[in-house]
């Protein structure tokens, strides 16, 4: 099972260890002016590294390539999922394409005992989670609504009501505070859920008490066909100074860049010093999801542009240019992701359907009287087709 | 706008019925709307440019402006509380929700403000606000877009609710809600979007909340709204070929909801049974179960049935067909009301 | 906590029944929690240092600190939001909403989050979060200070709704939402805050969601639940020197509604009238009529009658007599009820 | 009835006038950082006239008495609404016992034609708007929820639910903007308002489309008994530029830098500049309202410090120092308070009781099929009581 995210675990450690070496963030403080360019990058769309006075990050070889991997994968993964949308098998995808540095940067920066609060797009992050990715794909094709543990992996359901999660994620950062804190609890959600009262309510609520949670905000662009100028006129990285914590931008394409500042954010959480926003500045590639049309909302040039700064494509040039990953890594690479393609597919065809009397579970933890009637009722009501059948064939 | 109580609109082409797609017909709906009454606005998230999710909006924007066809931030409690403001100043603003589930975060500026601010005022202001929102399941969708909240909002005072089943209905109670100077929730059943019927926009159409007999009969009254009304009408014929007359009533209105057309049918085929999608308990069937049970006491001959929904969140897609009062689970409540 | 469905706490005096006010009864009722489990938090507006508007909090803070009670921002979706958040990571909230009228901004994560989520997540996790909501009116006060919001969560999968009516099931029923493992709405009649009545904190309390006949009666069952049960109680009092034998359900719990207990008392009276202040239009008796029709129908010999709120808002408080349920609109239904 | 707020109304064509002479200030722009001190002020409380870079005021003797008299006058209806409510003439009262400055600068900053949303406490600004005081008494002596005409004189129905009326307030004012534009939309909210999401997705809407909407927050230091601090850590005004329009705090227990700072922003507001939010630093000095017992809460000393600010002592410190107003005007509006008072007295003890009926009307403008089947139904039943007694007479 290596094509599985199970694979990518084991990199806790040695994120950690990078952590130590590596200087961290000093993010500005509220109010503060950085003399640092707005966005902060390391790796530019010509697969250059350059500096930032604030953040830095110093990969090993091994650590980039495993970078990449995960952005290749979780590609794959996507591309794989949206071809079963479009064979029936799922009843809709919503693609990550084009955001695998923001979630891969992010996911690779937390530890396992950290906690992630997704949106419903987080399929990058939720790989760095080590969840097995077919289990994303429950409830697209309408078996469950999340269904896995979200306490095995420390990673919550997928959210689809914008912004509510921003206000789970808060809760939780203040239980981990109560419990002594030293772990950081992260909530996803994008530009467009920024205008929700509840994330504004999450950043009040980290805010008056200070709890280790970090805001990470992909601006794609768009919210579904609305462009970002339908949310705020200023960047939204700014929105955070006015209720009282850091701010940043960073390339959202630019996986080092994500990577740097996510660790500093979390960090800072950690040592109990509050929350943070990030807004990682990136683009949704494709549609918003599989029923959606782009094309009568957005110019094909604007597509054009970002493919000129797509994430994988920035870190391939780096890691040939400074030849730390070799074609036999590509060609591996390749066959792992045939591989894991597969996986998918083999797991839809053998998904099964959820029981009939399956709507009837977990609606409460401790029981309730009338579910339990209406549960006998029908079960019932369906034996007497049962009934009926055996009937007509007496 | 408001005066023409029969729901008229000036500028139309006189002429017969059309076979007009539901979706079409609420577009039409807007589109005549916009063009009669300069204060009409259409505002939510995604009806520009893109024309809706379900494309109920679909060229209105590019027609007549970004003023009056208004793409919001993503933003609930904004959209309807902005409504309200838009709505103090004089216009008469359309509001659509994406879909059923994500009306919730707008809920408190719904029944708190826009339902009272006519009363809290002694009627010195108005409130002319209409809310669409798609609703209803069965288009084998992910959590939070099959929902239906009506019994949510009906114990609210100061809103009305209505729901069209057929693509006339949704031209013409479009027309009225907009015109009507309450706020009106606008229940579309989102699973009948592509099903065609004939429109007629010259037509004299029906009050808003007036139920209609849609199929005569008398030994059980089904009564039925929106998305169910179709499964209703399918029953009535199913029981036809067992030889049982049942007569089917739409509904429309559910708040207020006409027990007067109800009762008439009622004291005739002394049984009635009701549909809805949205959960039974403390659904809408309660509410007519309890008044007409009230009103026809001595007539009933078997208590008032409900089928809808599982006290239960609506489920994954691929159980919904289980969820949904669908044909069966009614000709089952039919044949229980029959046998007492 | 969860596992003694008796509800029993530990560390408790053994001792009789003490004359307690109700509000004193859930003051106790929390520090008996918060005592017990150190899981348990206490969160809301005002419930520090002020103790809440109605003391129901009085003390706490200064005894648990501020990290088990805790003053929040003013803002109720981020009260149940960040709730759910600390129920995720193990902990069991009971969160304060100031008035009913305020729990509306909190709808969204309520009925969509809160209520959802342990079904979305195949019951992985567990929600046991508590919702205090002094509620009903009669105190005088101005808008927003004195709704019945039960019907507008009743609908909602997932919820618990339970309210108290004496100073005894107060304290018992707020220690056994607290360990339920379920989302539970707890509404506070808060007209009876300052009644007292009998408190044994060592008795062995009756199950959460089981209705109590708390008077016998042969003639007419009257239900009713927190502030009507008193109203219920007076009645029956003035129908018996009548020469009327009324009995008197308190139903306790709204979800789930014990159909069991009202069954049986109907099957014995043969009629039924119930009471709430909340409006009658799809009101809680709306689901008790259509349901016990259903289960009683060849015993009922009146159609079951509702008497609450009219559908309008709750009127400025020169008028809450009127439009409350009280002693002579309860009687005027039982004589209406007994005509039959 | 020259102790009514109608004599307040001619004001406004001074006002105008003076806004003309003036030098309306400049907002600084979202992101940019003024050199002038946190907080305007144009008096001290010792009552000396101060300089600021950005806001001017230059009243007249007349003006400077009205600014006097209001305050004076709105302080004396507030201390009688909250003697009558002892009396149990009102079920309640929200005193604005110390914000008289920043409700009476900001309103008389107002044109006619600009419109007001209100919380519940704002009497000195519908003293301003001209709302005959006993008008407000009736929401608090339980004979309605309000009930003026809104459009009477551009002031909306207080709102009790907090931040509500700051979407009302925006979606006026885009009401505004397509109409043309020319008019300004103030809302008022307090502090602990500003933690609402409503808050902030009015901020949204106000940003996008430049809307011209005042944000007028009254930073009372007080939600009930939660101090400023469980709502923000960072200055409240401070919460706009992250939302893409200027924020400024004044000092809100001075009426001239409170009416220079709003005359701004209306101004600025009616030539389509778009919104902006004013944080008016003051204090609540009597109780939340008649039903709170701040004595639990807050220390006595921050009480003493605040009256050392009061905002009238401070006005009249400086007429009488510039011998702007004579013993005469002092005792005249002595007299014409008690007159006041008197009328407000009288009003409310010959205030009728509504109809029993009333709660039937006005639930629908165009009505409905069930409040008509239960008014008809009550109306019987009222009756039936009528026959009884004529019964028992027979
Ligand atoms: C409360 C709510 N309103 C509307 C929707 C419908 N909807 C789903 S995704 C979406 C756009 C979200 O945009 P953004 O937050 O930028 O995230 P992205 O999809 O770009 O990742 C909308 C409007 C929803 N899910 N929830
Ligand atoms: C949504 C809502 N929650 C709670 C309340 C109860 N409440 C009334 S006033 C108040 C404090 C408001 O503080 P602030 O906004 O600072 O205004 P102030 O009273 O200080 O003028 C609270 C919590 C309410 N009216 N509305
Ligand atoms: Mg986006
Ligand atoms: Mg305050």
């Amino acid at each position: 099972m290596d094509s599985t995210a199970a694979r990518g675990k084991p990199r806790r450690s040695s994120a950690k260890r990078t952590a130590k070496k590596t200087q961290p963030g000093k993010p500005p403080t509220p109010g503060s002016r950085s003399e640092a360019p707005e966005m902060v990058q390391l790796l530019t769309p010509e697969g250059e590294r350059v500096e930032h006075p604030d953040y830095a990050v110093d990969p090993t070889p091994e650590e980039l390539r495993g970078l990449y991997r995960d952005m290749v994968l979780t590609r794959r993964f996507d591309a794989e999922a949206t071809a079963l949308q479009r064979q029936g098998e799922l009843g809709l995808w919503p693609s990550l394409l084009g955001q695998e540095a923001a979630q891969i940067g992010s996911g690779r920066a937390l530890h396992d005992d950290d906690y992630v609060f997704p949106t419903y797009r987080e399929h990058g992050v939720a790989w760095c989670r080590g969840v097995d990715p077919t289990m994303l794909l429950g409830m697209f094709r309408g078996v469950n609504h999340g269904g896995w543990d979200p306490n095995s992996n420390n990673f919550h359901l997928y959210t689809i009501v914008i912004g509510s999660q921003a206000l789970h994620a808060t809760g939780y950062a203040m239980g981990v505070a109560k419990d002594g804190g030293g772990q950081a609890v992260i909530a996803y959600f994008g530009d467009g859920a920024s205008s929700q009262g509840d994330v504004s309510e999450a950043f009040t609520f980290a805010a008056v008490y200070q709890s280790p949670v970090v805001f990470f905000c992909q601006n794609n662009q768009w919210a579904i066909s609305e462009p970002t100028e339908r949310q705020t006129r200023v960047p939204l990285y700014q929105r955070a100074a006015g209720f009282g914590f850091p701010g940043i931008r960073v390339d959202g394409n630019d996986v080092l860049a994500v990577l740097a500042v996510t660790r500093a954010a979390v960090e800072r959480a950690r040592a109990g010093e509050g929350p943070m926003l990030i807004e990682a500045f990136t683009y949704r590639m494709g549609a918003h999801t599989t029923s959606d049309d782009p094309t009568r909302y957005r110019p094909s040039d604007e597509l054009e542009e970002w493919q000129a700064k797509d994430p994988i494509l920035r870190l391939r040039r780096y890691l040939e240019r400074e030849k730390l990953a070799d074609a036999g890594f590509f060609a591996a690479l390749d066959e792992e992701s045939d591989r894991l393609a597969r996986h998918v597919r083999e797991a839809i065809r053998t998904m099964p359907d959820p029981d009939h009397m399956a709507m009837f579970e977990h609606v409460y933890a401790d029981g309730h009287a009338l579910v339990d009637e209406e549960r006998s009722a029908y079960a019932e009501y369906l034996d007497s087709f049962a009934d009926a059948d055996t009937e007509e064939v007496r | 706008m408001a005066t023409d109580t029969q729901g008229r609109v000036g500028g139309q082409q006189a002429g017969g019925p059309v076979k007009t797609a539901f979706a079409k017909a609420l577009n039409t709906s807007l589109r005549t709307a916009l063009e009669n009454d300069p204060k009409v606005l259409v505002m939510g998230e995604d009806v520009g440019k893109l024309g809706g999710v379900f494309r109920i909006t679909d060229g209105l924007q590019k027609d007549f402006g970004e003023e009056r066809v208004i793409d919001t931030p993503l933003a609930e409690s904004g959209i309807i509380g902005t409504a309200i403001g838009l709505a103090l100043r004089g216009y008469r603003p359309v509001a659509e929700i994406q879909f059923d589930g994500f009306v919730f975060p707008a809920y408190d500026q719904i029944v708190t403000q826009l339902a009272k601010m006519h009363a809290r005022a002694l009627g010195k202001v108005k409130l002319p606000v209409v809310i669409r929102i798609p609703y209803g399941g069965g288009i084998g969708a992910v959590e939070h877009h099959s929902e239906s909240p009506e019994a949510q909002f009906a114990p609210v005072a100061g809103l009305k609710i209505v729901s069209p089943s057929t693509p006339s209905d949704a031209y013409w109670m479009l027309q009225q809600a907009i015109e009507c100077d309450d706020p009106v929730i606008f229940l579309e059943p989102k699973a009948r979007y592509w099903d065609k019927g004939e429109l007629d926009t010259s037509a004299i159409p029906a009050p808003l909340h007036r139920a209609r007999v849609v199929r005569q009969g008398t030994d059980l009254t089904l009564a039925a709204y929106g998305p169910t009304v179709k499964t209703a009408l399918s029953a009535a014929q199913a029981a036809e070929e067992e030889g049982r007359s049942l007569e089917v009533v739409d509904l429309r209105s559910i708040s207020p909801l006409d027990f007067d057309t109800l009762q008439r049918s009622v004291e005739k085929t002394g049984r009635l049974v009701i549909v809805h999608e949205a959960p039974v308990f403390f659904g809408t069937g309660a509410e007519v179960a309890a008044r007409i049970t009230e009103r026809c006491f001595y007539h009933l001959e078997a208590p008032v049935l409900r089928v809808g929904g599982f006290h239960a969140p609506y489920p994954p897609a691929r159980l919904e067909e289980e969820y949904l009062p669908g044909l069966d689970r009614v000709l089952d409540s039919v044949d229980r009301a029959l046998a007492y």
